[in-house]
């Protein structure tokens, strides 16, 4: 369980560490936008995990259970709305992308500083 | 067993995200991005979180997968191999990952019923819910209305996400832009030549609309709610639009309609705020709105959530419009 | 008018002033110079009212604004500005009739935007003169910089601009590198920044802070043309002459040194200075410049430019003075700006009289140009012989001063000083007189010309008249001056 | 009888794990997209019905039961509805069942 | 009778947020914009209220749908977030009401509805921040203001709006999603997320290393999104190419209210409990303003394009405003609360002076506005105002915070020395780079083929005065924002040990 634990937060950082590269190291916009996503999500993944308690459930009181232990309801919202930020964001960028691709006939980062420098 | 599912999980997204890197082809890295939502989903499913599962499904794997495609279709599909400045990427990333699982070590234990996280806001939520609100889902209740204002900003977050859409879209595209995809031609048309899709998704859509309504008005009681419906809903349409093909799709729900969605909802959700600060109350203070405080709370969140519902739809589907229809102006 | 309404009547009627004569240029030029030969006398009516008070002893202030906690926008009258605000609106109105010979003379263009710029900066002058705090005193310094700024740069040919961007940037950089930090510095450590009689500073600072804190004021201020802050003057000489006459003789050098004069009197005060050490060092550097530019002046064939140099060691020999820190040689300082004000005014009205007669602006050009325009050549003469400092004229006074308040602090090197200087004005100034009258003109180049315009000799002859009048009747002044150093205590 | 239900349901899900399995394999080691897709579909169709069968019996007499009874009718909808349009797609795009592709990367356009 | 001023700090963002909706239904032309103007007028009397409120000694706090804090949502209104109110509102109000000629040049008629709804949802974003007192209520409007401001600088006519957009989108989200695992790392070992309470809670594990972790990624965070010197990239394209009057409102507050998170979050939260916090945060800070300070001023120096040049310049008065706070002293955080009142007022006014200039100046290059002077002299005297107030003339609002930051550099003895010469080095470096300009437009001469027809429009001219002579105002007397600065910086500095 411990490891498990040290596990649920390492997989946090490495997802979070592979979208960051995509972010910074990718020419490709688009390239760019699957990695802020996926550097989003590993996020989500921390607070969800530090929601979880041993044996719980999810934090929907059943008539008639009684002393039922229930997971941290408070983490799920923030990710509830966290989610849905991350999705506008992907759709805003996804829409300057198209733009872009429009104006430069392209989507690579490196040609597009090429046509700006001439 | 539970132990080695989430192990396993948690390895194959790992392996997932790994793949969406590596792949020089944006079409399987979407895909990839679509299973890489699913399982994410499935994992917040094995942490109780059932309606950000919910969510994740609908929203992460449904709509976002769409939405790529579709600029995908506007953009090609292949990357260039050549990715810039690899060494600052991996020495920066290097070092915030080493700060992230320094700082892992004082983490409490994982699922320890005795972290702070468990003692402090959250017992008073589960115990406060049962008797101020009165509805099953604490979910629901905290993000509708303990922390509806939060809510209320995340509505308009995805109202702002729309509104920016169609105002980068609004521009004429110069003559001279770049190849148009080919898929964009047959989202024009739909799948109108083949036969089964068609006969299968006409019987599928009503289905879906109702599972969507379901989630919006059963999100009290179980997982769901207006963002989950919206999305689904939203998902139904955009079904409908691919095999009837977009321009049917708008004659049923025209342009202007999806207008009056978007800002309709956003002013619903602001409006019972507004109505609580009339009746007395602080903003959004729903037990204003009836007679007994808690008929008036089951009234705000089910005006909320509509709202919210709403908003999402047609945020979604105008977005989805905007970009299918891009090519044919 | 009750004091305090003259002095803000004072500060107002110069922009007042301007906006009149912006108005006056569209009904036509008579109009114009007919406001501001106005305004000029407007002023020096009011300053001057405020005479007999100030001889009586009063001290008239009016406080505008607090922009700061203890930092307020205030003005008050006392005898060292009084000197410097009457001797300017004095000089104003001459430079004012001077001017419209030369502008018409040479047909000058802009001249509506040269008189506005002429009024705005006198007002800023005022503002300096009357100053009761380090702020308000810094506030004017800058607006007088910028609204001269367009008058250098009048002509507004590549050359003009290239210099008038030396000026610019030369002052302007001194004063907020150096002053501000200088004045906030005085405000952290004192509190406040109010001119005191016997200084503010004493006992809230010591050892070589002091020495530093002077060095930030004395280069920071750099109107006052220490070396090596004087480039901008000869830079400026690019100006048309009446600028250089008023401004760069009178105005804003003047500014200079009284500034520096004033921080050192009423800042420091000049017992705490003259007790302190590490303050020692102001009378070397200004008797390395007065010696300095006195040698490149000689060097310059450039008449304007010669008459700058000279300006520079005429102010740093003022600095002198006043860091000889002895009660006489402060007046003898505050004297020496009458003294040189008149002299220096009229040589460059002289220059600028040859120049719109002649077109001459060389020295070796003006071999017996002195029968050709005697007034002009007669006014040069008791301009230089002023500022050699013989007798009948204004600066032997002032120096005479000075001498005995370096003897009264047994200072040999601001004695050797005076003496070797004066040697060398001499020696630039009496050759030129020579050639003027005594040299035959060469026939090789045509100057058939006689007197400058009507206007521009009136005005010079004014100027010579006081620097000789000065000799006889400077009792009042000295008296008045008297007051500052009798205030300390 | 509970015991029997057991073994049964047991059976069931192993049996369709067992199919899954072979549609995985399948879908590997198949030489083109439309006998990729065969293999394929087996997964969702055999699999899935045996599997969630199996889960049914797990769960009894139950709304649980009845959930997953409509997630299978759909999913028995669905997914030989998704196999064929994407190999009518795959035939649409130009592709033809002769094994002469033998990835899923497309051609270039 | 509902008491409507207990509700103030509610309305204060609501009022813009949902009039972004109804901007968005009133299709015919002007009406939206008129709605616009109406709505930002509005939450601008509010902020005016709330600091009057403020200066009565009052303070405001709103428990958002009645549920106590920290389990409910709180507001609070103090004065640091009062001035920051004002300078937001004020900001937008000004930029609208000077903006409607030169939108209708950029942006076509159909997309305008949509434009106006983004204003507003940028402002209420932005005002959404300082009046919230729940750390992840803040990200929430983090989000809608970043999100609204991609899409106003996206309006640019100019194609290259759009690569700068996207990097500001993703530096942005970046920075965002920073802050929310900081958050997240708090809320693990606290299990709050009210700001006041977090204070509190996290005293006894303070010493913890994921507080000291999250300290960072919350810092790095607000960093990017503040423009914090290494972090700027995104800044200078992005207001170059965005549309002139956003670019007014955006340069003037979007940026300022990172900067007031970052002090907020810092000083409530972290200086109180993390031991030796003020040191590593003023050891952290300081070099980088220094460097911000002097590099991006040299670039300015050097920059042609006037609104990069001023671009470059913010970065540089954003290293005067961490240089204030990184003293950890009351001098030094009024110094930069201070300033970011007049910064804003000095940018706001540049900026929109050279709107005035682009509706007559085709590509607002140097060489373009030679001799403007003389065929726009309006124009032109207002931006030299602005342009002395960003130098620090005396007379005008940068002098004010020239004054504080370097009186409260005295404060530090030897350190303090090295930073006056920095900041005298870099006033007199915007002395060259203001007067470059002026000596174009004043003294250069007119080239006839680019040089303006005449006169910028009444209104935008009226307006971009109103902000110049506000600078003259404020330096003359600036007793509000001192007043506004200094408590301010009092109740920061409370919270430190």
């Amino acid at each position: 369980m411990e490891l498990l634990g040290l596990y649920h937060y390492w997989v946090f950082a490495i997802l979070l560490m592979i979208g960051f590269y995509a972010v910074i190291a990718k020419s490709n916009l688009i390239k760019k936008l699957i990695g802020l996503s996926i550097f989003q999500s590993a996020v989500f993944l921390l607070y969800i995990t530090m929601g979880k308690v041993d044996g719980g459930t999810a934090p929907i009181i059943q008539a008639g259970v009684e002393n039922a232990v229930f997971s941290n309801p408070l983490p799920q919202v923030l990710i509830l709305t966290a989610i849905v930020v991350g999705i506008s964001t992907t759709a805003l960028g996804l829409g300057i992308v198209v733009r872009i691709k429009e104006e430069y006939g392209s989507i690579e980062e490196s040609d597009i500083q090429e046509i700006d420098r001439r | 067993m539970i132990v080695l599912f989430g192990v396993f999980l948690l390895s194959l997204m790992v392996i997932t995200a790994l793949a969406i890197v590596r792949t020089q082809h944006l079409f399987v890295a979407v895909i990839l991005t679509g299973i890489f939502s699913l399982l994410m989903a499935a994992n917040f499913f094995l942490l109780d979180a059932a309606d950000v599962a919910l969510t994740e499904a609908a929203i992460g794997a449904g709509i976002s997968t769409v939405l790529f495609l579709s600029a995908l279709a506007l953009t090609g599909e292949h990357e260039s191999v050549r990715s810039s400045n690899r060494i600052l990427a991996l020495s920066v990333v290097a070092v915030t990952t080493l700060i992230v699982i320094y700082a892992t070590f004082d983490k409490p234990r994982f699922g320890d019923p005795l972290a702070p996280v468990h003692q402090h806001v959250s017992p008073w939520y589960l115990e406060t819910t049962p008797e101020a609100i009165d509805i099953p889902n604490v979910v629901t209740a905290v993000l509708a209305s303990f922390r509806g204002y939060d809510t209320l900003g995340e509505v308009f977050v995805v109202f702002t996400a729309g509104i920016g859409v169609l105002f980068l879209f609004g521009a004429r595209p110069p003559r001279n832009s770049g190849s148009p995809g080919t898929r964009a031609a047959e989202q024009g048309l739909g799948l109108r030549h083949y036969l089964i899709p068609r006969v299968v998704g006409r019987l599928l859509i009503p289905f879906i609309l109702l599972f969507g309504f379901y989630v919006q008005f059963h999100g009290d009681y179980g997982p769901g709610g207006g963002f989950q419906a919206g999305a689904i809903i939203a998902a139904a349409v955009i079904l409908y639009a691919l095999l009837e093909g977009e321009a049917q799709a708008l004659r049923v729900i025209p342009h202007k309609l999806l207008i009056g969605l978007m800002a309709g909802g956003a002013l619903l959700y602001g409006g019972v705020g507004v109505a609580s600060l009339l009746l007395g109350g602080n903003f959004l203070d729903y037990s204003v709105l009836a007679a007994d405080p808690v008929a008036g709370q089951h009234r705000g969140i089910l005006l909320i959530e509509a709202g919210v519902g709403i908003t999402v739809t047609g945020v979604l589907l105008s977005v989805f419009h905007a970009f299918a229809g891009r090519r044919r102006r | 008018m009750s004091s305090s309404t003259a002095i803000l009547v004072a500060l107002a009627l110069p922009l007042v002033g301007a906006l009149g004569i912006a108005l006056a240029a569209r009904i036509g030029n008579n109009v114009r110079e007919g406001v501001t030969l106005l305004t000029a006398s407007a002023l020096a009516w009011t300053v001057w009212g405020l005479l007999p008070e100030l001889m009586a002893g009063g001290r008239p202030a009016v406080s505008l604004a607090e922009v700061l906690p203890g930092v307020e926008i205030a003005f008050s009258v006392e005898p060292l500005g009084m000197l410097f605000a009457a001797l300017a609106s004095l000089l104003w109105i001459v430079n004012s009739i001077y001017s419209i010979g030369y502008m018409r003379g040479n047909r000058e263009s802009h001249q509506t935007r040269f008189y506005i710029f002429f009024a705005i900066a006198l007002g800023a002058t005022m503002g300096i003169a009357f100053a009761d705090n380090l702020f308000t005193l810094f506030l004017f310094y800058e607006l007088l910089t910028l609204s001269t700024y367009p008058l250098v740069a009048h002509k507004g040919d590549a050359k003009t601009v290239q210099s008038a961007r030396t000026y610019l940037g030369i002052l302007l950089t001194t004063s907020i590198g150096l002053l501000l930090p200088a004045i906030i510095w005085t405000y952290f450590v004192a509190g406040t920044g109010t001119f005191t009689a016997g200084g503010i500073l004493a006992g809230k600072l010591e050892g070589p802070a002091v020495g530093l804190l002077l060095g930030l004021f004395v280069f920071g201020i750099g109107k006052a043309a220490v070396m090596p802050v004087h480039r901008w003057l000869p830079a400026a000489m690019v100006a048309p002459t009446p600028v250089s006459a008023l401004l760069h003789a009178v105005a804003v050098v003047k500014a200079g040194v009284f500034t520096v004069t004033k921080v050192i009197v009423y800042i420091f005060g000049i017992d705490f200075l003259f007790a302190e050490p590490s303050g020692g060092w102001l009378l070397y550097v200004t008797a390395f410049t007065v010696i300095a530019a006195s040698v490149v002046a000689l060097r310059q064939s450039n008449l304007k430019r010669m008459l700058a140099y000279s300006t520079i060691g005429q102010l740093s020999f003022v600095l002198m003075a006043a860091a000889i820190l002895k009660p006489l040689a402060e007046i003898g300082a505050a004297v020496h700006m009458v003294a040189h004000a008149f002299g220096k005014i009229t040589l460059f009205f002289a220059a600028g009289a040859i120049y719109t007669a002649s077109k001459k602006t060389e020295i070796f050009q003006l071999r017996g140009i002195g029968h050709r325009m005697p007034w002009t050549m007669t006014a040069f003469t008791i301009g230089a012989l002023s500022m050699i400092g013989v007798p009948p004229t204004g600066g032997f006074v002032s120096k005479w001063y000075i001498l005995a308040g370096a003897f009264q602090a047994e200072n040999y090197i601001a004695i050797a000083t005076i003496v070797l200087s004066t040697a060398l004005n001499a020696a630039y100034f009496l050759p030129i007189i020579y050639l003027a009258w005594f040299a035959p003109e060469d026939k090789t180049l045509q100057n058939e010309h006689g007197e400058a315009p009507f206007a521009a000799v009136l005005a010079l002859t004014i100027t010579a008249a006081l620097t000789l009048a000065f000799f006889f009747f400077n009792g009042p002044l000295v008296l008045l001056e008297a007051q500052i150093v009798q205030a300390t205590p | 009888m509970a015991l029997f239900l057991d073994i049964a349901s047991w059976a069931l899900l192993s049996i369709g794990g067992v199919f899954v399995f072979i549609g995985g394999v399948g879908a590997l080691r198949m030489p083109n997209l439309y006998t990729r897709i065969h293999a394929a579909s087996l997964t969702d169709t055999m699999g899935a019905v045996l599997i969630i069968a199996g889960v049914i019996l797990q769960a009894g007499a139950s709304l649980a039961a009845i959930k997953l009874a409509a997630i299978l009718l759909f999913l028995l909808l669905t997914s030989p509805t998704a196999s064929n349009a994407l190999a009518s797609a795959a035939l649409l795009a130009g592709l033809r069942p002769d094994g002469a592709v033998t990835s899923l990367e497309e051609p270039q356009e | 009778m509902i008491d409507w001023s207990v509700h103030l700090p509610a309305l204060q963002v609501i009022v813009p947020m949902l009039s972004a909706p109804l901007a968005l239904l009133l299709r015919p032309r002007g009406l939206a914009w008129a709605a616009a103007v109406a709505a930002s007028l509005f939450s601008f009397a509010i902020a005016i209220m709330l600091t009057i409120g403020v200066l009565a000694g009052r303070n405001f706090n709103y428990q958002m749908g009645n549920w106590p804090a920290p389990y409910g949502i709180e507001l609070g209104v103090d004065a640091f977030s009062a001035l920051v109110l004002l300078v937001i509102t004020g900001a937008s109000s000004l930029a609208l009401l000077a903006g409607r000629r030169s939108l209708d040049s950029d942006i076509e008629e159909e997309r305008q509805p949509l434009f106006y709804a983004a204003w507003l949802l940028a402002l209420a974003g932005l005002v959404g921040i300082p009046v919230a007192a729940d750390a992840f209520n803040i990200f929430v409007f983090m989000e809608i203001s970043s999100l609204a401001s991609y899409v106003l600088i996206a309006g640019g006519r100019d194609r290259r709006a759009l690569p700068a957009v996207f990097k500001y989108l993703m530096m942005g989200t970046i920075g965002a999603t920073f802050y929310l695992i900081g958050i997240g790392l708090i809320y693990l070992m606290t299990g709050t997320l009210n700001l006041a309470d977090m204070e509190l809670r996290i005293h006894e594990v303070a010493d913890q290393k994921p507080i000291l972790v999250a300290a960072g990624f919350i810092t790095i965070g607000l960093a990017l999104k503040a423009a914090v010197f290494p972090l700027h990239v995104w800044l200078p394209n992005a207001y170059t190419y965005a549309p002139n009057v956003v670019t007014v409102f955006l340069a003037a507050c979007a940026t300022k209210v990172s900067l007031y998170l970052l002090l907020r979050f810092d000083f409530f939260v972290f200086q109180p409990n993390l031991v030796g916090h003020d040191v590593q945060f003023s050891y952290f800070l300081m070099p980088l303003a220094v460097l911000a300070i002097l590099i991006a001023s040299c670039v300015a120096l050097f920059e042609k394009n006037l609104k990069r040049l001023f671009a470059y310049s913010s970065v540089a008065q954003i290293g005067y405003i961490l240089l204030g706070a990184s003293l950890v002293s009351v001098a030094g955080l009024t110094a930069s609360v201070v300033h970011i009142f007049n910064h804003a007022l000095a940018k706001g006014a540049l900026f929109l002076a050279i709107a005035c200039l682009a509706t007559r100046v085709s590509g607002l290059r140097l060489e373009n506005i030679s001799g403007a002077a003389q065929r726009m002299p309006w124009t032109m005297g207002a931006f030299a105002l602005a342009g002395f107030s960003l130098v620090g003339i005396p007379g005008t609002t940068g002098f004010i915070s020239k004054w504080y930051l370097i009186s409260a550099a005295f404060a530090e003895g030897s350190i303090g020395v090295a930073l006056i010469v920095a900041i005298v080095i870099s006033s007199l470096i915007a002395l060259a780079y203001v007067w470059r300009v002026l000596e174009a437009a004043y003294f250069g001469d007119i080239n006839v083929n680019t040089a303006p027809a005449g006169e910028a429009p009444a209104g935008i001219l009226t307006v971009t005065w109103i902000a110049a002579l506000a600078n003259l105002y404020f330096g003359l007397a600036p007793s509000l924002p001192v007043t506004l600065a200094s408590s301010a910086a009092e109740s920061l500095l409370r919270h430190v040990p």
